[in-house]
Formats: C-alpha cells, structure tokens, sequence
C-alpha cells in the first residue's frame, strides 16, 4: 500500500502520532474543544469576559476552562464592554494573545469605540510595532426568541472597519478549525458565533480542516448560488433541498470569512450559475448583502442573468420573540428570492 | 440608615401585601417560564423590600422611573399593568406593552446601564422646566451592582452632580451579576463610597428593611425635590433566585451561602415588624398571600390570552413619520409572509 | 402684472411678510443661521455638546447662540459622547427637542451604544409613545489634515441603524435648509456635516428652500450619472466641469438623504444616462456605496451599460494630513473610474 | 504633598534642563505651526514640570508610558526622539514615527482617555507575568480633567483597583478641558477624590512643582513594584497657551485669569528653589535654556527635512498578514495615483 494512499485517519498510517478520529460535536462542543486547544499550544493567550470564568460563559463555550488553565488564563472581569476590548489592547501590547468574549452582539455596541479606533488601528498607527492579535467571540444573529439586543447581526459595521478581520463559522466543523485559526492569527479577528446554531450536532473532523481560506461551497448546484453566513447556510441548505424538488439545483456558498470577503470564489461560482441571491438576518439598507451584490455585478456583469437578490432582515429593529420568525429571513422569502431571480427577464 | 418604626399599621400593612403580591408574582413567573407560559423572566425574589419600599416612595403621577429588566416589584407598587409588563417576558414586544409616557415608568430596559443617562437626562429637563409648587419633579434611576462598572454610569454621575439634577441614583446590590459576585465587580466594595467623589450625598440602606428603604427614598425625594441636585442609594440585598430562568447559580455559590441569605427575607422581616408593634393577626398576611396569589392568577389568564402583535408592527413604530422605503418593506412583508 | 408673475424678492409682491433676500454664507454661517431659527421656532429645542456654548464650538457653528439664547438652551456638557447622546434620550422623553453636537465624527465612536441601541429604538420600543427627535449634528468626513480620528465617514454605520435618518448637506444653501428641516423633525436625524466645506461660501436663499426630499440633480447630464454626498458632490462637479471638456456630460446627484437613500431619484438618472459612479470618502467595504451599487442595479438591471463603479476611500485606516489626498477620491481615480465606466463591453 | 528639598544640586540641574528644554521645544512649536511647517500643535506651556517631574521618575526600560496629544515634556523625558514625536503635528504618521515598542512610549493617543484602558490591560500583563526582581513593571496613563469625565475612565480605574494592576493614573488637572473649566467638568472638584471610591489611593500634588511631582510619581512607583495595586496622582497645573494652535481662550477665560496662573510659572518656580538652596548661578539657567534653544533648531531642522511617508504604507500597516483585497487595492491605487 503506497504511502500517499493510506487513510490519514488511520492509526497505522505513517509514523506520526495518531490523529484523533473524527468527532460528533454541537457547535457550543467544538467551540470549547478549539479554545482549550489554543490555550494549550499558546501560552500567551487568554480569555476573559462577563462570566467567562466559573460559569464558563452563558452558552458554555468556555465551560470547564478555567478549571484546567487556571484563574489567571481564563477570567472574569467586571460588567464593561469597553474595558474588556481596551484591555485586550493593552495585553496585546505586553505579548498576549487576548480572547476576549462579549456576552451577546448588541452589548459589543459600548465597545465600539475601543474595537474601531483602538484594536483596529494599533498595528497601522505604530507602523506595525505593536501588532493587535485580539480574537473577539461575539455570540451572534437572531432565533432564540432572546430580550431586546440579543439578537443583533453586527457584520456590516465590522467589515466596514479597517484593520479588522471578520469570519463566522455555519457548523461545528468549521468553527472548530476556524476557531483554531482565528485563535493564532496576529491580526484582530471578529469571531460571530451563529448562537442559534449552538446546539445543532455535527461531524467534527480535528485532524483534517480542509481549506479554511475564502468561502467554501457547503453544495454545489448548477441554476443559482445562494450566498450566506452564520445560521443562514443551514437554512439556505433546506432551500436548496426543497429546489431541488421542483429541478433547481441550488448552490449554497458559505461564505466564511466575511472580511476579507472571498471575491473570487464568489464570482467563480456565479460566473457558471449567472444568478445569485444573498440571504442575511441584518437589515437590508448598508447590510453585506449590498457589498456583495456590488462585488458580485462588478465580476460577473456580463455573466449575470439577472440583478442579485437580497434576502434580509428588515429595515427595523430586531423584534421580540412573537415576531422573530417575521423578521429573519424564512424559507418561504428565500424562495421568493430565487424565483425573482430565476424569471427575471433581460429587457 | 437605621429602620424607623412607623406609628400606625395602615402603611406598613399596605407595604406588605404590596410585599405579599410582588412575591407571588414573581414566583409565579418563575413557574410560568417551567410551564412554557413565558420563554424567560428575571426573578427579584429576594429583592421585594428594596422595591416595593422605593416605589411605594415616588410619586408616578410627576416623578418617572427608569428601570432594568428585573424591577417587576418598582412596576406593580407604581401601578404599571402586570399583564402589559410581563408582555416583554412573554417575547410579546421588547419593553413591555404599558404604555410609559402616561405610566412614567420607562420601557424595560435589556442593556445593563443603558438607561441611567436617560434618568439623568429627563431630570435636567425637569430642571430646565423650573420646580413646581413642591419642588421639582424627580427621576429614578434604578441599576445594580455589575451595572455600576458601565461607564456610561459614571458619566451619568457626572452629568448629574455638574448639573445638580434632580435624580435618584438607586442601586440595589444584591451581591451577583449573573456569576460575579460584588467583591470581583465594585472595586472598593460598596457603590454608595462612589458618590462622595462627585460631590454627591448617599445613603447605604438594608434594603431588605422595606420600612428603611421607603424612608430613605423618601429623603431622598425630598433632596430633590428641593434643588439640592442627585443623591445615591445603595440598597444592599441578595438575589435569592437564579439571575434568570435560564441561569444555574450551583455552578458559582454554594448552597450554604443561598440559605443564609434566605434568614432575611424581606416578607419575613415585615411580617415579623407588623406582629411585634402592631399585633397583625394572622389572618391578615394569609389574606395578603392569598390576595397575591389571585392576582398572579389574573395575570397568567391575561397572559395567556395575549396574541401574538401583527407583523406590521413591525414596521409602524419604527419611525413617527415613516419612510417610503419602510413602507415598500412592509408592502413586501405583507406579499410574502402574509401571502395577501 | 398680474400676481403670479410678481418677483417672490420684491417687497411689494402679495402682502405677506417681506422675503428675505438671499444672502451669500459660507455653510458655517448658514448652519449657525439655520439653528438660530430652530431655536427661536421651538421653545423646546436645546443645544448642547463640548465648548458649543461660550466658545461657539470649534468650528464656531454654534457661534453667539448661548449669548443670543441663554445657557439654559445652549450649554457646555462634560466631555462624554455617550453622556451627551444619552441626555439627548432623557430630554426627549422630558418633551425637549434635544440638537446635540459631537466635536469630530471620530468621537461618535464612545456614543454608538446610545445611539444605535437607545436613541434609534425608543419610539419603536415605546410602541410610539416616546419619539426622539434627536437632531445629531456630526462634523464629518476629512480633507482638514487633522489629527487622527477626525476625519471619519461613519454614514455606513448610521444608515445600517434601524430608526436613524440620516442627511449631509453639501452646500451653504443645502445646509442652512435641511438642518432648519431636520431639526424640526420627530424622529432622530443624524446630520453630518461636511467640515471641509465649512468655510465655503454660496448663495443661500432663505425663502426658497426647495424641495427638500430624496435626492437633487446638481447638475443634468446625459452620459453618466455621479452620485455623491458631502464634500465629494463638490469634487464631483468639478470632474462634470473636465469631462464637459471632452464632450462626456455626465449628471452629478447630490444624494442629500443617506437615509432613506431616494431609490426612485437614483433610478430615474440612471435609467437616463445608463452608466453610474458612485464616490464616497469612507473605505470601500461596505461602504454606503455598496448599498447605492446595489439598489441602482436592482432598479435598471435591464438598462445599465456597465456595473456601477465605485470610487472610495480604501480599506485603511484614514490617514495622516500628508497622504490624505492620496485616501480621499481625488479628480484622476473619478475619472480613471468613469473612463471604466464608459469603455465597458457587454461581454 | 509637600515638596521635599534634594540634598545636592545634580538631580535638581537635570531636571531644570529638562524643563528648559521642553519650554523652548514646545514654544518652539508653536511658531513652527505659524510658520507653516507644522499644520497644528498642542501647546504644554504651564505644565512642564508635571511632564517632566513624572517621565524622569520613571524607568522606561522596564516601565510603559500612554500619552495623550500635548505630552511632549513627558517623551522628551523619557528620551523619545522629537522629531519622530513631532511627526504627529507635521500630518506625518498619526501617532507618531518612534517606535512604541522600543521607547516604551505608546502611540500619541488623539481621543480623549482612549488610552487609559490599554494602560491597565498591560499592568495587568505584567500582573500575570509576575513581579521581577525590584517588583512589578508599572504603566502610566496620561490624561487630562476633561478626559476624566469620560466613561472609559472610570471602567478603567475600577477594571485596575479590582484587579490590583500596577498602573499609575496621572492626571494632569490643568484647568480646562478646551472652553470648559474644571468646575464645569469634574463635579466634587477634584480627580484624586475619585480614588477613594474604588479603595485606591490617591496622591494630590502641587503640579507645578517639579520635585514635588517627582517625589510623587516615585512613591506612586513603589506602591505599584510592591503589588500595592494602582494609585492616582492629580497634579494641580494650569495651561498657560491655548488649547492648540487653532484654539482663541480670548472667547472663554480672562487675560487676569492667565495673568495670575502666569505666575507659578514651573520653570521659575525650579530656577528659585536652585538659587536658594544651591546658588546655582545665573550662567548654568542660560545655558540650560541656550541648550534648549539648540535643541528645538535641531529639531526644526530634522522636521523640515521629514518628507511625506510614501503613500504605499497606508496599505502596508493595516494587518501584519496583509489580504489579497487590500493588495489589490494597493495595486489599484499605484495605477490611478502613482501612474506607475
Ligand atoms: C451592556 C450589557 N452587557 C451585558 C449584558 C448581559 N447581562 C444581563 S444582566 C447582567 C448582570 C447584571 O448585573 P447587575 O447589574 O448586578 O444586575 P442584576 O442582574 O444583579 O439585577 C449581564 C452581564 C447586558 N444585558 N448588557
Ligand atoms: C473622545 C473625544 N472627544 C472629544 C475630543 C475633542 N477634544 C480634544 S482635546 C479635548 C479636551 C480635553 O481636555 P483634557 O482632558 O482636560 O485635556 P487637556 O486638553 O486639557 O490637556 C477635546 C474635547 C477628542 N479628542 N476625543
Ligand atoms: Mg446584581
Ligand atoms: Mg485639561
């Protein structure tokens, strides 16, 4: 048996340590498996936050590691959003790597201020002296019929920042190696866990990440391209089951890494689909989904059979619980998307 | 501040079935959210005196409250509609359904320290409006522990003693923020030392005393009232509960510490001050429970009977005077989702 | 003569009040024009902010108006944007009709908390019972060699903000009327200032405003429409003026409303000329331009000659005082970007 | 405090050509702005010895400092380069051109108490990573009164005290945050009263003074090198200039006011304390301010010669890992720009 043909995830394959058998894991397991990975290949790196510590978070994705790093590497700080992320500024500049969580979305609003003007900015203002390895967990987006602020989608406001970069992972998989990665990168990185999909199990495969650069097609499909983020593949994923139904083969690109966003691989998909809807949960005026629908006609303008259709959130704020199903975008508006798309008539 | 005893029964006993009805409730919440009733809800149990007796204190026909997501007790001794409040619990609108420019209690608030500016604020335009007759009108700001670490409640401060506004500070340390506890989160240990540094009065009250805390605020109106600018309360209690419906305090105290916490209940304190000076029967708290219990019936039925707000609600409050591209949202809304 | 025919300027026309004669004002002038009359119109309108009373601000908007007004109406706050936006909220909710200023747009940053979580959702909140007419007047965008953080374009963030609308002025006359409009309106506008145009004079006439909804042909053209807000509608007509030379004439839109963008207005130029350029100074990802590429291709997919081009700022940070014309859209990128646009080929 | 009298004249000379200097540096700036080769500065006049007594105690091989905008006297004190310094005021590179990682000396820091949270994020670095040998490592946050209004502030004095960080906040009360006097800005009057209120100490100092500050600044050192945790320091002064070059204190204060604060002047206040304690004599302030006067033409001159950055570095510095998105737009702009 040739080399190159044995099974990496076989323990006799090689001489290299066994790799570790593929997994099932939530999204919330695979989270705390990457965290407590980085903690131990870097001991510079630290998490701290609002009940990060004994309670390990309030959907557990630091759960248990405070026990096995000990107080001084996984803490808690006092109730403020701003000094959490002006804090990490100042770790980073002593040689940490700073993994800071914000509780939920809305409350990363107080620490705008020190995320734009301050972590985004520190590498460019000291000419790269003092580099920002922040990696900000942020829960993110709608679905759990949560209070007020709890179910915000902050991507556009964060893209839109330089010196940041953005990436929100669809399932456990991907936000376990996503995670490893963002982890041990120098730059600041945005880390939007999709909260709804916590729970959701999945195959967890530690020892094979796959490319974890640009956006990855979660399905390929031929008619259209479906572009989304977060907790939105899963769905789109169903849409494109129920396509397929009446013949439409759907591609479902995951987008990934929302900044830098991966213009290329969108426009590879939509030059051989000629058609695209972007689905997000953030409200439609200056969302993403602008950005990509401008790259997307700036690329693929001849290509293109139709204007990209975006699905989104609306121009309001996010609602309560009764009305959540109203505002994210379901499977039925997704679909009007595609047909809008899919009979568009050149003029 | 010591506990002053009142002279006859008629106050006290009306603090404690506001007491009585508070703690039913909220206990009822609770049992709700297990019966899938309601997704969540912040319990106070614990914290009945410090709100009840500060409520009780203000006067909501002039005076206005700002409060968090846990002041169910402040809401019903102002009179606020438990229905209409418990809506934001229901996930029915977020701030609840009463409406609070008439009830002058402002919506529930969902970002910790997120309204204390606002107190100060609406004071200094009560400042700005000149006194009444009986001085000037009053904002109440209520927060905890944990909040006092936003800076936002220190520019609050601030602003306030700046511009000697006419607001109550009232923080009700009840020991945790969520799994913090107050000796990691106030450095220095008590919120009330805090004050001292903007030049502003405070008081540190048992804020399980419902008799100690209704005084207090009463003083503290009446500072206000008269021109001489913010002033501070700490009320010091304990969250006896979990700090929500989906919280596990077994992962960060112990049981010992709850237990002991439980020896001063605030019902138990007011019942006990109505039996040794008054000589309150039995009968009376028995009523006052049962009288709670019937209310939190009512409640729950009014609950249940709560639909659903339509969609399009979405899109009217947004804007007093809406935008055309809303309303082209609304119109798409209403094609797709409603199919009409 | 009959009545219709009389000159609107002339003191005996009808016999309504004499009209004022149009003046000629620098925008400082017509701003601090404009909030003399919000004042004196509405008794319950009060400006505040950092050095805005005895100093008259640092741009000297709200020059002689605590002498003129009292300092009870116009007041020097401690310096704290979120404590300023935060009032703003509780002076609202007290009946007052609050015109707060932050000193630099870069300073916007510490007050997003109140402004996107509070001032944009009390009367969504209140279910209408507590509007917010909160005018925000934001010196904005760059082009003064200023230090850091003072030359920001934060019109992204503020139009992606359900229950925020959203204006720049970019002309004495434009500014003197939108802000006596904006700062009589119910709901929160931001108004963001083009502070290098501060001390630009031009006519401004008092009593013809104008309408003043959507968007404003600057000026007509055929070939190209430019769309611009701000100090770039400025550069925008000095580019129409070059390319009239080579016979191009290209339409200049001054946007006005961020928010609500006038869709309609946008698509009527560009269904016209069929090619469109949008510039804007904030960095490119997601910038406001993304939002109008995308709307304007929704709109006349069928009719555009070309994707809509955008020419912005980078995706850096905004720079020192020495690279900043290298930052902003200067004449040769607005041109390189309508040459592109013009030499598109349907593949 | 008081301030103590050294023993011999060579720590007090130092200081003196420190302080002449900074003087003849910082209103060197000032004309370079009115000559066009600087397009703004912020002027320290008046505050000279809270910068220097403070930079020269501390030891910035070991120790970090964070400034704001006008803390030239505390970076040429701790032996910045003041051409690189200046850079920030010639529209160079915002921040500044030295290199913070070797000075020790942060980024110059354009939002007001931006820097106060970095300066306790890094003590609590030095917290973690242990004391050495003669203690902690210790950081010094810089900021004025106007900042302390600010949020961030106080999160960042209560993030300390809670922590028990080695940071030393450093206010320089100056009386003014631009138009707005101390009065109107720090309710209860004082920064240093704030201390108490998170169960810090506080050190109130006569800013003007230069050995005064010193001796502050190294007592405030050795309580942090101890694990004593943070301590603040107000140093009294007065800011005799405007607040920038672009400023008018004509519209805001009164020519008396300034007058009057003209006349604790902190040069002359050393110049004093050196003739009576020591006869230094007149030869030794004319040389140390001649020194200065040399100094600031070297300075210009470096300046004058400072060219613009190539504007392929604002690309460059935005990551250490730059994107393929912003190598394209680099790209994009050598064409358009650079014709290349
Ligand atoms: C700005 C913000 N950050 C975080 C949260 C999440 N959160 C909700 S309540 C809470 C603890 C608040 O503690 P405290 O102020 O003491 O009030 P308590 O819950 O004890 O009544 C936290 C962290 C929030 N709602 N808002
Ligand atoms: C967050 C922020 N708000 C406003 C400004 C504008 N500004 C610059 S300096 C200043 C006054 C600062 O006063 P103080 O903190 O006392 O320092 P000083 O200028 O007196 O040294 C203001 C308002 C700013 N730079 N940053
Ligand atoms: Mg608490
Ligand atoms: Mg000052």
């Amino acid at each position: 048996m040739s080399e190159t043909l044995s099974s990496p995830l076989s323990p006799a394959a090689g001489d290299g340590p066994a790799a570790p058998a593929p997994l099932t894991l939530s999204m919330q397991g695979a989270l705390n498996r990457a965290l407590g990975e980085v903690l131990e290949d870097n001991p510079k790196a630290l998490i701290f936050g609002e009940d990060v510590g004994r309670l390990g978070g309030v959907f557990r994705i630091t759960d248990g590691l405070q026990a096995r790093f000990g107080a001084e590497r996984v803490f808690d700080t006092p109730l403020a959003e701003s000094g959490i992320l002006g804090m990490s500024v100042g770790l980073a500049m002593a040689g940490f790597h700073p993994i800071p969580e914000v509780q939920f979305d809305g409350f990363a609003y107080p620490a705008v201020n020190q995320i734009v003007s301050q972590i985004g900015r520190m590498n460019y203002r000291s000419r790269g002296a003092l580099p920002m390895p922040v990696t900000l967990r942020v829960p993110s987006f709608g679905g759990i019929r949560a209070p007020e602020l709890h179910g915000e989608s902050l991507e556009s406001l964060f893209v839109h920042v330089p010196g940041l970069k953005v990436v929100s992972p669809a399932d456990p998989h991907q936000a376990y190696h996503l995670l490893r990665l963002a982890g041990s990168m120098p730059d600041p990185v945005i880390f939007m866990e999709p909260k709804a999909r916590y729970w959701q199990k999945g195959p967890v495969d530690p020892a094979d990440a796959g490319a974890l650069e640009g956006a990855r097609i979660a399905r390929p499909g031929r008619h259209l391209t479906l572009i989304a983020w977060g907790a939105m593949v899963a769905r789109c994923l169903q849409v494109a089951e129920l396509a397929a139904e009446d013949g439409i083969e759907v591609e479902v690109l995951d987008l990934r890494w929302l900044s830098p966003i991966d213009a290329d691989g969108l426009a590879e998909s939509v030059s051989r689909t000629r058609r695209a809807v972007v689905v997000h949960e953030a409200p439609r005026s200056s969302g993403l989904g602008a950005e990509i629908a401008a790259l997307v006609t700036e690329r693929c303008f001849n290509t293109l059979k139709a204007p990209v259709e975006r699905v989104t959130g609306f121009d309001v704020p996010y609602p309560s619980g009764d009305l959540e199903d109203e505002y994210i975008p379901n499977i039925d508006r997704i679909l009007f998307g595609i047909q809008r798309v899919l009979e568009h008539r050149r003029g | 501040m010591e506990s002053p005893t009142p002279a006859d029964p008629s106050e006290l006993e009306e603090l404690y079935r506001l007491l009585a009805a508070v703690r039913q409730l909220d206990t009822a919440a609770v049992r709700w959210q297990r019966q899938g009733i309601i997704p969540g809800y912040a319990p106070l149990l614990g914290q009945e005196a410090a709100q009840v007796g500060s409520g009780y204190a203000v006067d909501p026909t002039r005076d206005f409250l700002f409060p968090t997501y846990r002041e169910l007790g402040v809401a019903r001794a102002v009179g606020v509609d438990m229905v209409e409040y418990m809506a934001t619990h229901k996930a029915t609108w977020h701030g609840g359904l009463y409406n609070p420019a008439t009830t002058h209690f402002a919506p529930i608030q969902a970002v910790v320290g997120g309204s204390v500016l606002h107190a100060v604020g609406w004071a200094h335009g009560q400042k700005l409006a000149g006194p009444g007759e009986d001085g000037y009108n009053v904002a109440v700001s209520y927060f905890g522990d944990g909040a006092s670490s936003q800076g936002d409640v220190h520019e609050a401060m601030n602003f306030a003693a700046v511009m000697k506004a006419p607001v109550i500070f009232f923080v009700q340390n009840n020991g945790w923020a969520i799994s913090v506890p107050t000796e990691r989160q106030v450095a220095g240990g008590s919120v009330a030392a805090r004050a001292a540094g903007y030049g502003m009065p405070s008081l540190s009250v048992d804020g399980n005393d419902v008799t100690a805390v209704l005084e207090a605020t009463r003083q503290a109106l009446a500072h206000c009232r008269d021109g001489g600018g913010p002033i501070l309360i700490e009320a010091r209690t304990y969250r006896l509960g979990p700090h929500s419906t989906s919280d596990d305090p077994g992962r960060y105290r112990s049981l010992d510490e709850e237990q002991a916490a439980r020896r001063s209940d605030p019902l138990a304190a007011c019942e006990a001050l109505l039996r040794t000076r008054f000589g309150t029967p039995d009968s009376f708290f028995a009523g006052a429970l049962a009288a709670g219990e019937a209310e939190a019936e009512a409640v729950r039925q009014g609950l249940e009977g709560l639909a659903p707000r339509p969609g399009s609600e979405m899109f009217d409050f947004v804007f007093q005077q809406p935008t055309p591209a809303l309303k082209a949202q609304a119109a798409a809304w209403r094609t797709e989702s409603e199919h009409v």
